[in-house]
């Protein structure tokens, strides 16, 4: 195999054991990161930014609209990635990694949408709009949706996984094309309304708790990825002797 | 502080109402994804521990 | 080099001759999509409106939307059969080139579907009074767009082709897809209408094509491996 | 003299929970038949689709000829015949245009010998009725006129001779032991015995395992 180039860990994440053990180690610390980088962001946004002098106090969802649309979008990146390497590499943690993705990407899309939708009442009037970031945010929804039940519907789990890895990277090639063709067609039917959250150059007050708030966002999630992730490794695994080890040890 | 007084913070310049109600629904997006597969996780020892001992036993 | 490029060639041209055959051997398939345009465009009327001037002016969108749905209903059987009876293995262990079987395959099944929902749109059309000005832009864009629709609709029906029930999991699957289609399709006809150049949404059409053409085949054939092997 | 064409090393296979096969290993060499045994449900026609590269839902390493099965994927591919358990007949097509079809897929094969292959399955007299007319036997048949047509080394069988007459059954012994004579080999599963004479090595499968049963 032509793959000696890639570092040892790389192999190594490919042991179900190995990674449901470094999981457990980064557990704890993710949590506590998480957490408080998430609080932070929150009581420094909610609190302590100042209000937008056009749409007054109603921007502080942003704190929590841009995070979760941002990370609505990685993951789906990160789904089609650990797809691939599980195509390639027949490699069986990349495909629990990309199942375990696939709903925490679609809740986090459903909270882009929705908070989407209520900042979109006090700003435009209206609960929705057709935005061209929202609809391009249903779109990938709409994929997530596509991968998740694609999964659910093959009963093998490695047809399941290989099935979906391939509709996740179909749509990975698609989503730029959507996003442009999306745009696109919003400033052909309304041109240049006011947007929620194209501003030009927020000041400082406004983006650092913007940017602590996407970090704990990533944090968190990540600590919400690991934990699907180890049930899934004990599930898929529980043949193996490590597993029934654990299980006996921990009685 | 960016507020006078706690109701004014509640309050929001009167666009409490959004401002709350979004991030009553983000907590509840991060709690389900905490707490779910925690509670999963819980499900899958017990099922996978009553799993070996019945074949412990057929043993 | 020349000897293996003629085999692809005949591979081609075999395979697409036997799902012609085979499409005209089982009319159903090959009327019912066109059966459910039509109905699809009369609903509309009779669901929303008549009057001429509300139906003048959707009639490019619903055109390009029932004609995106009509192909997607047919794009499940494009592997059926061959799963069904065993075919679909013995094409699989070919040594020649998946790729053009699949090019083939979705190239006769477009034929019987995508072009002719393009050369039944105009009757459609008049029915909805789209201006005789926009009919050029909808055969056009439909040329252009409907081949795209079936390469990506070749990638659901290969990944589907295993479950009893892919019916719907199909449209969950490749409508999102799509939309890009739609957008520009439709967009080409809005702008034939009002008489603005429709040079730039062939070109985006074309791109669309283009890659779809280059990428498709290949995700079709890797999802067909998959769908054999569980 | 024979030389070894196709083996497999520590094959393991689950499925549905059961371990349908574990460090499995076998040789076949040219001018041989591999006869797979085994209960219903022990994976004979899961080891096939495997050897056949159909399936990859397995652990373990092919080669074919000595190399590794994936750097000679298609020189192996242009080397075999199978016939699974689905026929491969394509029910609305004849018999005919069932093989021409056959022929554009594997370019190596002549379709000046279609007729000859027909002939031989003894379906002469139906070469114009699409397959959906023909009984089950008739349809293998059809899918079995492709080893008529071939000069690929190596032939995996599953269930052959299922729906197949007596003397159609003797007819394709007579097939086997002529390919084996050209250095051909077969590996195939039967549920009916074959005749003393010909050269049969069995590998039996034994009973899939239940996992966690150890």
């Amino acid at each position: 195999m032509a793959v000696k180039w890639l570092p040892r860990w790389f192999f190594q994440l490919a042991s179900p054991r190995w990674c449901y053990q470094i999981t457990g180690m980064l557990i704890p610390w993710f949590a506590v990161v998480s957490i408080t980088l998430v609080v932070l962001g929150t009581i420094w946004g909610l609190a302590f930014a100042p209000a937008d002098y056009q749409q007054g106090n109603s921007f502080r969802i942003i704190y929590l609209h841009v995070p979760a649309a941002i990370l609505a979008q990685s993951f789906y990146m990160l789904m089609a990635l650990a797809g691939a390497i599980g195509l390639i590499w027949k490699m069986k943690v990349a495909d629990m990694v990309a199942k375990s993705v696939a709903p925490i990407g679609a809740s986090l899309a459903v909270l882009a949408l929705l908070t989407g939708a209520i900042w979109g009442k006090p700003t435009w009037g209206s609960w929705w709009v057709w935005d061209a970031r929202l609809t391009s945010m249903l779109v990938l929804l709409f994929l997530y949706l596509g991968v998740i039940a694609l999964n659910s519907a093959i009963e093998s789990e490695t047809t399941a996984g290989q099935a979906t890895a391939v509709l996740s990277l179909v749509g990975l090639v698609n989503i730029p094309i959507i996003k442009y063709s999306v745009e696109w067609w919003n400033t052909l039917h309304q041109p240049a309304s006011f947007k929620l959250t194209e501003k030009p150059a927020m000041p400082p007050e406004m983006w650092v708790p913007l940017l602590v708030m996407v970090i704990g966002f990533y944090t968190l999630f990540g600590l919400a990825l690991m934990l699907r992730l180890r049930n899934e490794i004990l599930q898929r695994e529980r043949r193996a002797s490590w597993v029934r080890d654990l299980l006996s040890v921990k009685a | 502080m960016a507020f006078e007084s706690f109701a004014d913070f509640l309050n929001m310049g009167g666009h409490g109402l959004y401002v709350w109600l979004c991030y009553g629904l983000g907590l509840l997006i991060v709690v389900a994804n905490l707490l779910l597969p925690m509670q999963q996780s819980k499900q899958v020892i017990r099922e996978l521990r009553r799993r070996l001992r019945r074949e412990e036993g057929s043993a | 080099m020349s000897n293996q490029q003629t085999s692809f060639a005949k591979l081609f041209v075999h395979t697409f001759k036997r799902d012609l055959v085979l499409a005209f051997r089982r009319k159903s398939e090959l009327v019912n999509p066109l059966i459910f345009f039509l109905i699809v465009v009369t609903l509309f009327p009779i669901g929303v409106s008549p009057e001429p001037q509300f139906l003048a002016e959707l009639a490019p969108g619903l055109l390009w939307v029932a004609a995106l749905l009509s192909t997607l209903l047919s794009m499940e059987s494009l592997f059926k059969a061959d799963f069904d009876d065993g075919s679909l293995e013995q094409l699989l262990l070919s040594p020649q080139p998946l790729f053009m079987v699949v090019l083939a395959k979705v190239s006769a099944h477009w034929l019987m579907s995508g072009l002719a929902l393009t050369l039944v749109a105009p009757v459609l059309a008049v029915m909805l009074f789209l201006p005789a000005e926009g009919m050029p832009g909808l055969m056009l864009s439909l040329l252009l767009g409907t081949p795209t629709l079936s390469l990506i609709g070749a990638i659901g029906a290969a990944l589907t082709v295993g479950l009893r029930r892919g019916g719907v999991l199909i449209s969950l699957l490749v409508l999102p897809l799509y939309i890009p289609v739609l957008i520009f399709g439709s967009s080409a006809v809005q702008a034939a209408i009002t008489g603005l150049p429709l040079g730039g949404y062939f070109a985006l059409l074309g791109a669309l094509l283009a890659l779809a053409l280059a990428l498709a085949p290949l995700a079709t054939g890797a999802a067909l491996r998959i769908s054999v092997s569980g | 003299m024979s030389t070894e064409l196709l083996s497999a090393r520590s094959l393991f296979c689950e499925r549905d929970d059961r371990i349908l096969f574990e460090g499995l290993d076998l040789t076949l060499n040219t001018g041989e038949i591999l006869q797979i045994e085994g209960r219903n449900g022990s994976g004979k026609t899961t080891l096939l689709r495997i050897l056949s590269g159909l399936s990859s839902h397995f652990e373990g390493e092919l080669y074919w000829q000595g190399e590794v099965m994936g750097e000679v994927q298609e020189a192996y591919l242009a080397d075999l015949v199978y016939i699974g358990h689905l026929p491969g007949v394509s029910g609305q097509l004849t018999a005919e245009e069932n093989l021409r079809w056959h022929c554009a897929l594997h370019p190596s094969l002549d379709i000046e010998k279609i007729d000859y292959a027909i002939g031989q399955v003894g379906l002469r007299g139906f070469e114009d009725l699409p397959a959906y007319q023909l009984s089950a036997g008739q349809k293998r048949r059809i899918a079995l006129a492709r080893l008529y047509m071939s000069e690929a080394k190596l032939w995996i069988l599953d269930e052959p001779f299922t729906a197949i007459d007596k003397v159609g059954v003797a007819a394709k012994e007579a097939l086997m032991l002529k390919h084996l004579s050209c250095g051909g080999s077969v590996i195939l599963t039967t549920h009916q015995d074959m005749s003393d004479h010909m050269p049969v090595r069995t590998l039996s499968l034994g009973e899939p395992q239940e996992i966690g049963d150890e």
